[in-house]
């Protein structure tokens, strides 16, 4: 279809402003732009319909499933858009004294108190943006923790060969050096290599549990005491805490800190990428190195910003991604005390569900009770017919279901990494398990078919390779 | 309580047993019991719909929104046309997760690919990521871009946004990199210094500073620019993106890196977010750029397609070494900009600009005669300092009684003031008389 | 000024020229000189979008909107789901027309057999149609369906809402059609007088009743249907539907004819309007169901379908004898109602509407302890009429103080009082004591 | 795909309503209901997503041309949609006092200033919810203006050949007999026709102008003027309004009274068939018959209520469907003295345009300048290659065109009546004008391939006389 920038001719446009009701000042010409501007010239019908026409060739979670491993896909509750159109949040300025914006900083320590809840920390900070801005956060507070001892040898963070790509990153932006460990055959942490690679040098360890296969490392508690007995601190990156919500916390597995992801576990939509939430919790001997504005008091002796002494600074301007705050604490609010831990159960469940009902024509990477996804390696499948994890995933698009997540975790060969997430009914999985079944008789009957495949989708496969080679980032005019 | 699983109690039993387990405690026995939470969380119960919309509406109600709002530093009260909340409210874009899947994605990737074009052209770059979190984080983000071997120390001007300083000296504890303030004169970069500081620093990395900066003063960045690239270090320019539809931009200036918050493109102030960092680069910047970019490139069948593409750069291949971890981003808001930039063309941008320094100017004069004096003799956008000899809590205080949000008080008598299109000239003429009035020592 | 003409002067001019015509005003020369409109229409200059939204704004804002109504009378105060709104605006939903074209409406046509469905369910009946302006209009186009030569006089018990009567009549007055109204006798239609009525009269076609009636009370409706039909009448209800989920459906009572307002199904009560009317009946009187049904078909490859149907009984075929002309009705309104009833499902309309009965009874317990007395003493849904001693404007405005919305002054002294689920135990005792200090002679 | 009946299971629900917190009390056991009620029993994330399917199978505006002719599918600006959505409109009850109510009071003053500027009456109501419905209304006005004066005679409204059908038919509801004349060749009212119909038993004229086979009807003073002088009123049938606004004024014409319809005229959506909304205007003679309550006053002195003398009572309870109004409101303030006109000229500068481009290859039925809509007549083309109106049209679907109005007005043989608004820009009509030619191409190249048409719909051509004969209106369930 069209580009905005090919629709629409010179002149047309929208009625949005008003004249000018002062003198008009210009910007002065020393300052002012040379450069033509080049902007869509559309009528709002055109605007409109471009947009239309752009939503019909996506696919949401609301579009169907979309088990999409370790992004936790989970139904976004319209409640949640309700509270956040509110007037009372969305026209308030982020600089407008505390009088005045009793109703965020409310939202703000409640939303603080219940993850404190859940994950068993004793503080968080709302201010990171995202997942992996959580993960730079918590390391920050790591390092300003040793940093403020004048521990200042201990530079390495341990992360294990399972781990989410952006965990190591988190720890090189930290200044950190990575020592990566690697897994056992089961999936978990490999104890002695773990006791092998802590030291003096230790900052920390980094570690989702449920792992990024899916499963609940047994020895988690062996292995924060390892961490800790060296002097490092533990960082639970909370990706998978749908899984665990009110059956197991990461503070009671010994964890020092941890990021939550609001847009997975809380269900604030994806937005196409954005925006989501990583608030970081801590445990009380961190708290001091907290970013931001922390909001303490209560609703009756009002609540107050207090900065905290050793701060870290701040990772973001004013109060974080607030409106995703919003909605997460709606969520909350509804779930409560009981409709925590039933998601989680409910996430595990739907996930060994379809664990089950595959598991004897698929290879699963881990044949056991799995968390709240389940990682298949198609690696047998592909040695026996070509077919692989990818032409799999997109014989998936042709029967209208995301593809899980691919090629991820690295430890396992061709990888489709499968997250139902709770709000699915059992339907719904019925017919993804029927759909891979059948996909899999596909790949053994007509493996060519699926080399192509998808088929009934608006383009095709893309050529990646000569995107990135020959790169074309941009719309050009040619005036 | 509140409950968004489908299954009934008897499906969940049901399917249970089809995946053999007892029940969920059974299923969850691979739990070390040692870590097992043995009490119910202690959080109150969940609510129904109606109760929990109730609650947080009665939440929103206890903050205080103003009619009439002239406070910016990083927040600015532009209008937002209808359009723009129609159209990102579609829960295609809403519930959709990063377009990894390009077959079932176009609608997201080419929202995205035109976004980069439109920042491109707002900046005069040649490419645009998908977005950052916000302006700060992009500002902090664009000291790896500019550090090598040879050169590691960041420079950042101190007419910079505190906020944004402020990020950048976290980001930088982290990469354990020096931070060096460039001191200001008559509220802007004093060039002088600088040139010294840079000339004496063979390790100077970059310059940050903000156009129209903090005060919100024109800085001479084609001359700063200069200066810092004889020092052979990289220009970075923070930039207002509706001031760029009339100012130079920086690619005319010279700049390496152009980041800055998109806020003002259809978000509203909503306390502090979600807003939208934007950057861009000059081609030979393209690879070090951080974030998500789509690019353009045929399907197997020769048709127009986009991809995430030059992925390699962060956490995929090298990730120990990353200088960016960034992955979720900003992009639901990178849409509303993109809606933003296409419902307002190039001509509702300039007009919303002109509009906006145009009642910043006679706002200011309307403050003169009332009695304020100006902190600064330097041409403004839309953002001016006037001290406050009332005293600025007074001040402020007097104008909330009228339902209107004054400038930012820097000091007890000092206020930054800032005016969008939304202003008009009657609530200017109000704020100017209320200021009289106190300034008189009479009430208004 | 405002414009959503797209194409530009320019391209008018060549759009013109193509087209023939010297100017707009050479095109226009096919209308007579003497009836073309000489001067510039006498309004206001157009507005951007800006002005006119805050003109909007401030108008409605000039509406005292309160936080507690205690006030139904064919207004229901019922909660709305938070997906009602999300669906219902869809623009696929929104900018699409009747669903001429079955092949890209299978959409529409769908929800609205799914909406005929589910009204069928709430009334008992065989069919339903798609929906028709109110339910006062819905009662009045009832009467057409039951004439006949023989049966040409109408009856209405007086116990229905008097809107619904003035609508009845207005449209008795276009059709010629006597209307004559069956007295009531404490609270509820007067059966003796109207089995009298029924049997003096060889020409009654039919009787018009409200169940739960407009002071709230029940019918004893199963005897007045059978009286109607013993006298050789047809029997048309107007019912409420949320109290159809526990109530006696007008199936079970015999009617020939299901009529009322579905608003309190998701609709805001928003000033009255719109809302939605609804009938069903009996398959036997299929074929007088006047505006649109939807039925289900296969397509040439024998897929289910849906399309319009039956669309030979109105202004289509012998229009000049049509007995209805109605053509758009309230099809949004119709999904919004099958929204909400999917999203209640049968559970929640039946907790609805025992919360809404459940909270009737304890707020007329709560009144009467203040020192308020029950006008009647037949058993009530959520309404029900007290006197009110100390005057009803007194009272109101003592509510109206602490945003809350008192009944419906019937007259000086009477007062028409509703209860949803949105009301909860301790806005009532609020409700209460203001009544009780009024009624002591103190303030609240 | 399914019916909502058949998904989801008994059992599931969302989480809506919380506890009752006052003593249960049941309906009578004589009062209450004993047939099983079966509604949808689904989550949340199932509703949403049927309905999402629903939508996709659905055809706005918003997703591309709509040109059905006599409809006005105007596109739908959204600001008119934030106005509805204020809380001051939609939370007030309708029998709130005046002083509580003067927002909406003062919208419905302001709308009907604006349309009797338009139409040149001197007074509105804004009860009637539809078209037919102010047709009703109207023709009530004349009725009560004759029965008012005793002349009890004029029982008959004469209507021409070519009406819409709703005319004929709300003239019946008001108890009229209707005298059908006949057209001229030229599609305007016989003149001599019309001067034999008229007499002492004339009650009025119903007409629209332009008429519906797109022309202004060049006679239109004489035509009034031979009504008046029999002593008959006329009424004018807005839907053809969008051609003419500050060009024309049906008061100038000589209409006595005049309904508009704000779904087609002033964009508010049509909303898959409603609400819409049709107020109904009258000269001041007739003012006096005006049902509902009337407002009265001014923003200074204060809006009130108040009812006029010889009401004709009330059409519709309350106020009509006012959020449609505040919608029409809005939309007037955007356009305001020159966006009005400049409306009605790109609708009549659209349809010209189109007509133009097509009138060497399609039969017009009126070969002259039209208003906002013109008619082809496709019967030479069915008779040399056996396709029809009805095929053209569905051959349209597969472009994602909506069809015209096919079969309409009556007076022309294989009709399509094509009416594009003024909102749609030249490209759109241009793409349309390449389908309606490519199809008049494959029509004689390859009749057969349109006489199945559609072919790239979500179904094929529906049965409709089995639809019609054997009646299934409702899902049924089998327990």
């Amino acid at each position: 279809m069209d580009l905005i920038f090919e629709i629409g001719s010179e002149g047309r446009k929208l009625s949005l402003l008003p004249k000018c009701d002062v003198p008009e000042v210009k910007v002065p010409e020393s300052q002012s732009r040379k450069t033509a501007l080049h902007l869509p010239h559309v009528s709002e019908n055109e605007l409109s319909r471009h947009y239309s026409k752009l939503a019909k060739r996506s696919h949401g979670v609301n579009d169907g499933f979309y088990p999409l491993g370790s992004c936790t896909m989970k139904y976004n509750p319209k409640v949640n858009e309700i509270a956040a159109s509110f007037k009372g949040f969305t026209g308030v300025h982020p600089l407008q004294n505390e009088r005045t914006v009793q109703g965020s900083m409310e939202v703000i320590k409640k939303t603080e108190d219940t993850l404190c809840e859940i994950a068993g920390m004793d503080a968080f900070t709302l201010q990171p943006a995202a997942g992996a801005h959580g993960e730079f956060t918590g390391l920050l507070l790591i390092k300003a923790y040793h940093v403020d001892r004048g521990d200042t040898k201990r530079t390495k963070i341990i992360v294990p060969d399972s781990a989410h790509g952006t965990n190591p990153a988190s720890a090189a932006m930290c200044g950190f050096d990575v020592v990566s460990i690697p897994s056992q055959d089961d999936g978990c942490v490999d104890l002695d290599a773990l006791r092998g690679a802590v030291g003096d040098d230790t900052a920390g360890l980094m570690l989702t549990n449920p792992n990024t296969v899916g499963l609940f490392d047994k020895n988690i508690l062996q292995i924060t005491k390892i961490v800790h007995d060296a002097g490092g601190l533990c960082y639970y990156d909370g990706a998978n805490l749908n899984a665990v919500m009110g059956i197991a916390r990461p503070g009671d597995m010994g964890f020092d800190a941890v990021h939550i992801n609001l847009h997975k576990t809380f269900s604030t939509p994806h937005g196409g990428g954005g925006p989501g939430a990583g608030p970081v919790g801590c445990k009380e001997f961190l708290k001091q190195f907290l970013p931001g504005h922390h909001v303490a008091g209560d609703e009756n002796e009002g609540f107050r910003y207090e900065i905290e002494t050793k701060s870290i600074g701040a990772v973001k301007m004013f109060h974080g991604n607030f409106l995703v705050i919003v909605r997460a604490l709606t969520y909350m609010l509804m779930l409560g005390k009981e409709g925590v831990p039933e998601a989680s159960s409910n996430a595990v469940l739907n996930a060994n569900y379809m664990r089950t009902k595959l598991d004897d024509l698929y290879e699963m990477a881990y044949d056991t009770t799995c968390m709240h996804e389940f990682v298949m390696s198609l690696e047998p499948l592909k040695h026996k017919t070509g077919v692989s994890a990818l032409d799999v995933a997109k014989g998936l698009l042709d029967y209208g279901i995301h593809p899980p997540t691919m090629y991820f975790p690295l430890i396992v060969e061709e990888a489709l990494m499968i997250e139902p997430t709770e709000t699915e009914p059992k339907e719904v999985l019925d017919e993804a398990i029927v759909a891979l079944r059948a996909l899999y008789k596909e790949a053994t009957d007509n493996p060519e078919a699926l080399h192509s495949a998808p088929h009934n989708t608006v383009i095709g496969r893309p050529d990646e390779v000569g995107a990135a080679r020959n790169t074309v980032l941009r719309y050009q005019w040619t005036d | 309580m509140g409950s968004f699983v489908p299954n009934t109690d008897r499906e969940q039993e049901e399917m249970l047993k089809e995946a053999g387990y007892k029940s969920f405690d059974d299923m969850f026995s691979c739990i070390p019991d040692e870590v097992r939470l043995k009490r119910p969380l202690n959080l109150p119960s969940g609510l129904s719909e109606m109760e929990a919309i109730r609650e947080m509406e009665e939440i929103s109600e206890k903050n205080v929104t103003f009619k009439h709002i002239f406070r910016g530093a990083g927040a600015y009260n532009h209008y937002i046309p209808a359009i723009v909340k129609s159209v990102t409210a579609k829960e295609e874009f809403v519930t959709t997760y990063t377009p990894y899947q390009a077959e079932i994605s176009q609608g997201v990737l080419q929202s995205i690919f035109e976004y980069q074009t439109m920042m491109c052209e707002l900046t005069g770059m040649d490419v645009a990521n998908a977005s950052h979190y916000d302006g700060a984080t992009a500002a902090a983000e664009s000291i790896p871009m500019c550090k090598d071997r040879k050169h590691k120390v960041a420079y950042v001007s101190s007419t910079v946004h505190p906020g944004t300083i402020q990020v950048m000296e976290t980001y930088c504890f982290g990469s354990n990199t020096k931070l060096v303030q460039v001191p200001s004169k008559d509220g802007v970069t004093d060039m002088d210094k600088l040139a010294k500081m840079l000339k004496d620093d063979p390790e100077a990395a970059c310059l940050v500073m903000q156009q129209p900066n903090f005060y919100g003063i024109y800085e001479d960045a084609t001359k700063l620019g200069e200066i810092v690239h004889e020092a052979g270090a990289k220009f970075v320019m923070s930039v207002n993106p509706i001031a760029l539809s009339v100012m130079k931009t920086p690619a005319e200036c010279g700049a390496d890196v152009a980041v800055g918050d998109g806020q003002p493109l259809g978000m509203p102030i909503a306390y502090g977010g979600p807003y939208l960092g934007f950057m861009a680069a000059p081609k030979s910047m393209m690879r070090k750029l951080p974030g998500r970019i789509v690019g353009e490139t045929t399907d197997d069948k020769g048709n127009r397609a986009y991809v995430l593409t030059l992925q390699a750069r962060e956490q995929h291949i090298r990730r120990e070494k990353a200088s960016s971890n960034i992955c979720s981003n900003q992009a639901l808001c990178a849409l509303t900009a993109s809606v933003y930039m296409a419902a307002m063309g190039a001509d509702g941008m300039k007009e919303a600009a002109t509009q906006s320094t145009s009642k910043a100017h006679y706002l200011m004069d309307a403050l003169k005669k009332a009695g304020l004096k100006p902190m600064f003799s330097g041409e403004f956008f839309n953002e001016f300092i006037t001290d406050c000899p009332c005293g600025s809590d007074k001040l402020l205080d007097a104008l909330a009684e009228k339902g209107i949000l004054g400038g930012l008080p820097l000091t007890e008598n000092v206020v930054l003031w800032c005016t969008t299109e939304m202003n008009t000239k009657e609530e200017m003429d109000q704020v100017a008389s209320i200021v009289a009035a106190l300034i008189s020592g009479k009430e208004a």
